[in-house]
């Protein structure tokens, strides 16, 4: 048996690691909740696992999301983590190939020149030899990286990094410190056992020439082990613990598995999969005027402390930016949402929302203004407009009397309450027998459609307007404006409606692209998600919006959300106009007046009353 | 503009008390009763003002209009010279002859004043008399009065009063011919109708609440409901 | 004798030198534009909620600020958080914030 | 010597000052960028309080322009000025550069835009129409055929369009809007008898001369009824019919009304015609945007660059009234300016 004293820091290190790992884990998985054993069972042996383990090599070896911010912090985050894995797997080989047999002892493939002093002579062996100096370089080149990184991180694209706690400072310098030690004693040894490689040979003879060597290896080797079982010790307490929560993550997001709606289970596989890597801090429109250390690697570093998080969870537009980005795919804005919620929660006087009167509802498609239409009529009028023109038969849910979706409440962390609110409306809806819900509002839309669970199609007006252009229905006049596309939040990356308004746009004018577009779009600062920013802030973010979608002076700006439309309009040069309005502006209307004969196919506002 | 409100215009008292308001709230400032009752001239006078029957008829249905007490301390504070308090006035006669105070607890003693007051100015030509304040019905005034009330010729005699009697002095029995000639003033002048309409309305609600209203006096259930009647709600 | 409900009637007047000046102060440090509500009643006027039940924004504020702390009991629950009080109002007040932080620190209170 | 003065703007203050600069030995230049004079004047029908006829007034102020020494140029766009050697050199969007030894702003003010506030509808629904549009239906005497058949009508008149108000970037009171929503509500009260007025304000400022009088004769002779709350939101219901959602704040109750006519009051705002020439001679302005003085107490005619002076509605909201005794005062100060230029 191979053995020196100094393997043992290591062992005990890796032993802990495992324990806690174990322990903890063992913890959250219990609480997935019911049917999530069933669920993964089901999944296991499906394509969803190979799936899963693509994205694992993808996202967790070669950092592809990364790669997409900027390639030199891909690099980076590659070098460190390909490059030890691969330095595992490959020494493993190594010490397998060279003993003949598979099983040895776990620390021996890490400790292999230490045990193996003899020059290796086979070419197999001194390729695997160079491999793994290659290996050690490649790794060294991601710590040099990140070593610069920590001082100018503007090279790598990031105008902020984040600022760490000193915890993470201590797991930092113990990694860092790893890879300069192995490449020490590794140099040391070969230094007088002459079986380095092309890495740790020359440099192991250099120091040969002005150091005691065979003195200074095992010392360093020592020193090796303790740093290594040290990071180990430490790992499960840092943000490192991302490293092996992630790839777990990763398979339980393939296998189905869902957060609940508190910080639990999921949650908790979610969040210590984030690896602070402080990408989203970036992204937030809130930085760094109007919020300094509270985007979502602050919020997810108190959140995982157990530290009082209110203040924070409330401090955010829900917009969803960050999560666009986020290398590791974290639900990041449901996190936010569900540690809003509140501890006495259903105290909504439900009785006071009475549900929208039943008449005999006729029609096939009901149309859904959402509350802030009545304060943007605009895109109201151009709705009815264009239905009329359309010759559709349809209902005007809330003509008279603003209903609420309840999306406001769940936003807010009052689930329950949402539930409760969203009742009458689901209700009045799923017993009317129309096959269509189109709404003008994506807040409602998102509301409808992920959880109301009706059996109708849901459709954005957006979505709907399309189906009625390609379907003959409407036609309109193509014009010569040139138009930019600003993606609602709610819209485009919460519900993934990218194509069709621009589509329409297309049809009706020039559509100019602009940067921050599709996931990327900017936040009106119009969100409903925010809850205790000011009006004067909410201004800055709506200035800078707008004067970014002003840049090429379009003749117009379209949007598909009477918030976003409103948000914008008071700080931009060019008119804000939604998509309703800009195809009842070209709406050709020929057929108009055979529908109008046909008085029995108008449409016919039913009067709410309650 | 509603029924109520034109039949409001009509009372002389609606139009000098209410010209143009504009809300300043100094009648409800100075009102005594807005002290301890939920009771607001400023929101009587812009209800009326708006001019819209429903509520104006929710308010003649209501406890509200009978919390004034007819101090008139409104009329001398109010900047555009309107008088809140003769508008109550107004308002409270329009609930008497629309029949709308029997559907307010306050209102509904518009039955006890009849009986006792105004049955009494008829009979013997006075508003209010010792005799009317019963110790049953007013056990505020307390033992003595009790004694006076069981002993009124004899302790009448020791002060002097010339109780119920011939001739001049406080108190003395009113001539039948001058008695005639009040009843014809109230006959003239309609007096007599309006008590016989508060009769009728208040017969109507007697009936409906199952109750005895007799035909005069106060010795019947619905007299004694109304007189003593108190839902505790009146803050 | 008959039965008499005699009842001591309280004061409807307000005492402002007396009012509960706790509350407008602990909200007033949280969101300060408590205080530049003019009472104009347009976040009333549009607000969802208020079209079923008789909640008003306008009213509590004003209830908070002027002490009159119970009277908003239970109000707060009635908001929908739709935000449309914030859009509307001329003076920037963020009406939302303000309910939340009543139901904050009033806690179980404001239910 | 003679000396020129250039007056920006052919309205009433431009007139008046022309007026009262006519006693002098210079000569006056009014720049004015229509082609007529007279301003927002000309497209109003009756003044507050007292129903004056505008275009009596018009032209009184027009026929007291001083034949002698006075000039018009119409269609002027002035776009810049320089200082230049103690004068200032004005150019004209033609491309004309004019010497001036004093200048006076009277540029006047903007009326907001009344669809900034989408939710009022203005510009969606064809019954939704401005105080100044109403005004023009007086002077052309044409009103739109569901004003005319007599029938009882319902009319609002929202306060506030665009003044006071954070949304609208305005914090400024426009304090004229008030008596003129009162003096619109008698005048269309006279001219639909069967008509009801409401009129939906925050606060009435009657800080003039017979303005509460005229509040007071609303109420009272003509019925005019005043809701305190500040409408949120216009909806168009069937038959052009308009509902307007306020909150009564003084019952203390939201409240809707149907209504045939809704006219907006919108208020003063700055002249964007005046923004340029700021810009160019970095004149400093207040809050809102208004061209400030050097002091408002003191030297409300005066601004930081020498030989360049204010009047009327350019520094601030003003009533006509207001606005012309502004004019003389700045025209007593351009003469004392110009006097104390030639004897240094």
């Amino acid at each position: 048996m191979r053995f020196d004293y100094f393997v043992v820091p290591f062992c005990a290190g890796f032993g802990y690691l495992i324990i806690v790992l174990l322990f903890t884990y063992g913890r959250w998985i219990n609480e997935l909740g019911e049917g999530a054993a069933l669920k993964i069972f089901k999944s296991l042996l499906t394509r969803k696992t190979l799936l899963a383990s693509r994205e694992v090599f993808q996202e967790c070896l070669v950092h592809r999301k990364v790669f997409r911010v900027n390639p030199l912090l891909g690099y980076m985050h590659m070098s460190l983590a390909l490059g030890w894995f691969l330095l595992i797997v490959i020494g493993k080989f190594e010490a397998s190939y060279f003993t003949g047999e598979f099983t040895n002892e776990f620390y021996f493939p890490i400790f292999f020149r230490f045990f193996e002093l003899s020059p290796h002579r086979t070419f197999t062996l001194q390729f695997f030899n160079a491999l793994m100096d290659f290996l050690l370089l490649f790794i060294l080149s991601g710590v040099a990286l990140a070593l610069y990184k920590r001082f100018k991180s503007s090279a790598m694209g990031m105008k902020n990094s984040t600022k760490h706690t000193s915890g993470d400072k201590w797991a930092l310098a113990l990694l860092w410190m790893i890879f300069p030690l192995r490449l020490f004693a590794e140099s040391l040894t070969a230094g007088f056992a002459g079986n380095g490689s092309f890495l740790t040979q020359p440099l192991g003879n250099l120091l040969g020439m002005i150091l005691p060597v065979r003195m200074l290896a095992t010392p360093v080797w020592w020193g090796y082990s303790i740093v290594l079982g040290g990071f180990m010790v430490a790992l499960p307490y840092s943000r490192y613990m991302h490293i092996p929560t992630e790839i777990l993550l990763i398979f339980l997001k393939n296998w189905g598995i869902k957060p609940k709606d508190s910080i639990s289970g999921m949650a908790f596989f979610e969040l210590y999969s984030c690896s602070r890597c402080g990408i989203c801090i970036d992204r937030c429109q809130l930085n760094p005027a109007i919020n300094k250390k509270n985007q979502m690697v602050y919020f997810l570093r108190e959140l995982r402390a157990g530290n009082e998080v209110t203040q924070m969870a409330h401090n955010c537009l829900l917009c969803g930016r960050c999560q666009e980005i986020c290398p590791v795919g974290i639900d990041l804005t449901n996190l936010r949402t569900i540690s809003r919620k509140q501890k006495d929660n259903a105290h909504i006087h439900s009785s006071s929302y009475p549900s929208i009167p039943m008449h005999s509802f006729s029609t096939k498609v009901l149309y859904f203004a959402g509350c802030m239409g009545s304060l943007t009529p605009g895109i109201r009028k151009s709705m009815e407009t264009i239905l009329e023109v359309s010759g559709e038969k349809y209902l005007f849910l809330d003509k008279e009397k603003s209903y609420c979706c309840g999306r406001p409440l769940k936003l807010a962390g009052r689930l329950a309450e949402a539930e409760k609110v969203s009742q009458n409306i689901k209700e009045a809806i799923v017993s009317s027998g129309a096959n269509t819900l189109v709404t003008s509002c994506p807040i409602c839309y998102k509301s409808f459609k992920d959880d109301y669970k009706c059996e109708l199609r849901v459709l954005h007006h957006s979505e709907y307007l399309l189906e009625l252009i390609q379907g003959g229905m409407i036609s309109i006049r193509s014009g010569n404006k040139r138009l930019v596309y600003h993606d609602p939040c709610e819209l485009g990356r919460k519900s993934g409606i990218y194509t069709q308004p621009r589509e329409i746009l297309t049809k009706l004018g020039s559509l100019t692209n602009v940067e921050e577009a599709y996931g990327k779009s900017l936040c009106c600062g119009g969100s409903l998600g925010h809850l205790t920013i000011s009006m004067e802030e909410r201004e800055q973010i709506q200035k800078s919006t707008a004067e970014y979608l002003n840049q090429d002076n379009p003749d117009c700006i379209a949007t598909a959300c009477p918030l976003c439309k409103k948000s914008l309009t008071k700080f931009s040069e060019s008119p804000v106009k939604d998509i309703a309005e800009l195809i009842a502006e070209n709406l050709i209307k020929s057929n108009y007046k055979d529908h109008k004969t046909k008085k029995s196919n108008l449409a016919e506002a039913v009067r709410i009353d309650t | 503009m509603g029924r109520l409100y034109e039949r409001l215009c009509e009372d002389l008292r609606c139009l000098e008390g209410l010209k143009s308001c504009m809300n300043c709230g100094v009648c409800t400032a100075i009102c005594p009763s807005a002290e301890f009752y939920r009771y607001d001239p400023r929101k009587i006078c812009d209800t009326v003002q708006r001019a819209d029957d429903e509520s104006i008829e929710q308010l003649l249905k209501s406890d509200t209009i009978w919390y004034c007490g007819e101090c008139m301390s409104c009329k001398t504070r109010c900047p555009r010279g309107n008088t809140p308090g003769l508008l109550i006035m107004a308002l409270r006669k329009l609930s008497q002859e629309m029949g709308y105070f029997t559907d307010s607890e306050k209102g509904r003693q518009q039955f006890a004043i009849r009986r006792v007051i105004g049955d009494s100015i008829l009979t013997t030509g006075y508003c209010m008399r010792p005799i009317l304040v019963n110790p049953a019905n007013h056990p505020e005034q307390g033992p003595v009065w009790e004694w006076v009330y069981n002993n009124l010729p004899e302790v009448m005699d020791k002060v002097g009063a010339n109780y119920l009697k011939d001739g001049p002095g406080a108190l003395r029995r009113i001539a039948p011919e001058v008695l005639s000639e009040i009843n014809q003033i109230f006959q003239v002048t309609g007096g007599q109708d309006f008590f016989q309409l508060i009769e009728e309305f208040s017969k109507d609600k007697a009936d409906e609440m199952c109750l005895d209203a007799g035909e005069l006096g106060g010795d019947n259930a619905y007299f004694s409901e109304v007189y003593t009647k108190n839902s505790g709600n009146h803050h | 004798m008959s039965e008499w409900g005699f009842t001591v009637i309280q004061t409807n007047q307000s005492d402002m030198d007396q009012m509960d000046r706790g509350l407008i102060a602990k909200i007033g440090n949280a969101e300060p534009s408590i205080f530049w509500c003019i009472g104009c009643g347009s976040c009333s006027a549009t607000c969802t909620a208020a079209q079923f039940n008789n909640f008003s924004p306008r009213r509590i504020i004003q209830a908070i600020r002027s002490g009159q702390v119970k009277d908003i009991m239970g109000e707060v629950n009635k908001c929908l958080l739709c935000g449309k009080c914030q859009l509307v109002c001329p003076r920037h007040v963020n009406t939302r914030n303000i309910l939340l932080n009543v139901k904050q620190i009033m806690g179980q209170d404001a239910i | 010597m003679n000396k020129t003065i250039v007056i920006v703007g052919g309205g009433p203050a431009g007139l008046e000052a022309a007026a009262a600069l006519g006693s002098s030995p210079h000569h006056v230049l009014i720049l004015e960028k229509e082609h007529n004079t007279g301003g927002k004047l000309k497209n109003w029908h009756h003044l507050f309080p007292n129903f004056a006829d505008a275009s009596e007034i018009l032209k009184s102020l027009e026929k007291s322009l001083p034949l002698n020494n006075s000039e018009i140029k119409y269609d002027c766009d002035v776009f810049k000025m320089e200082q230049m050697d103690g004068n200032l050199l004005v150019s004209l969007k033609s491309g004309e550069k004019i010497k001036a030894d004093a200048v006076l702003l009277a540029t006047g003010f903007d009326l907001f835009d009344a669809y900034k506030k989408e939710e009022y509808g203005h510009g969606i629904y064809k019954n939704v129409i401005t105080s100044s549009e109403l005004e023009g239906m007086f002077v052309n005497n044409s009103f739109p055929d569901q004003l005319k058949d007599g029938l009882p009508k319902k009319i609002a008149m929202v306060h506030c369009v665009g003044s006071r108000d954070k949304k609208a970037g305005n914090m400024h009171c426009s304090k004229l809007c008030c008596i003129t929503g009162v003096k619109q509500a008698i005048e269309l009260r006279k001219y639909l008898s069967k008509s009801s007025v409401y009129n939906f304000y925050m606060d009435l400022r009657m800080y003039g001369q017979h303005f509460e009088e005229l509040y007071q004769e609303a109420q009272e002779d003509y019925g005019v009824n005043f809701i305190r709350g500040r409408v949120s939101e216009i909806a168009e219901i069937s038959d052009g019919k308009l509902q307007v959602k306020a909150e009564d704040t003084l019952s203390g109750r939201p409240m809707k009304m149907i209504f045939d006519l809704v006219v907006l009051l919108i208020g003063m705002t700055p002249a964007t015609s005046a923004a340029s020439i700021a810009q160019s001679l970095a004149l400093p302005k207040s809050g809102s945007g208004f061209l400030a003085p050097v002091h408002q107490h003191i030297s409300a005619n005066e601004t930081c660059i020498p030989g360049l002076f204010l009047a009327g509605t350019c520094r601030e909201p003003l009533s006509l009234q207001e606005s012309i005794t502004d004019a003389r005062a700045a025209a007593l100060k351009i003469i004392e300016w110009l006097k104390l230029k030639d004897n240094h």
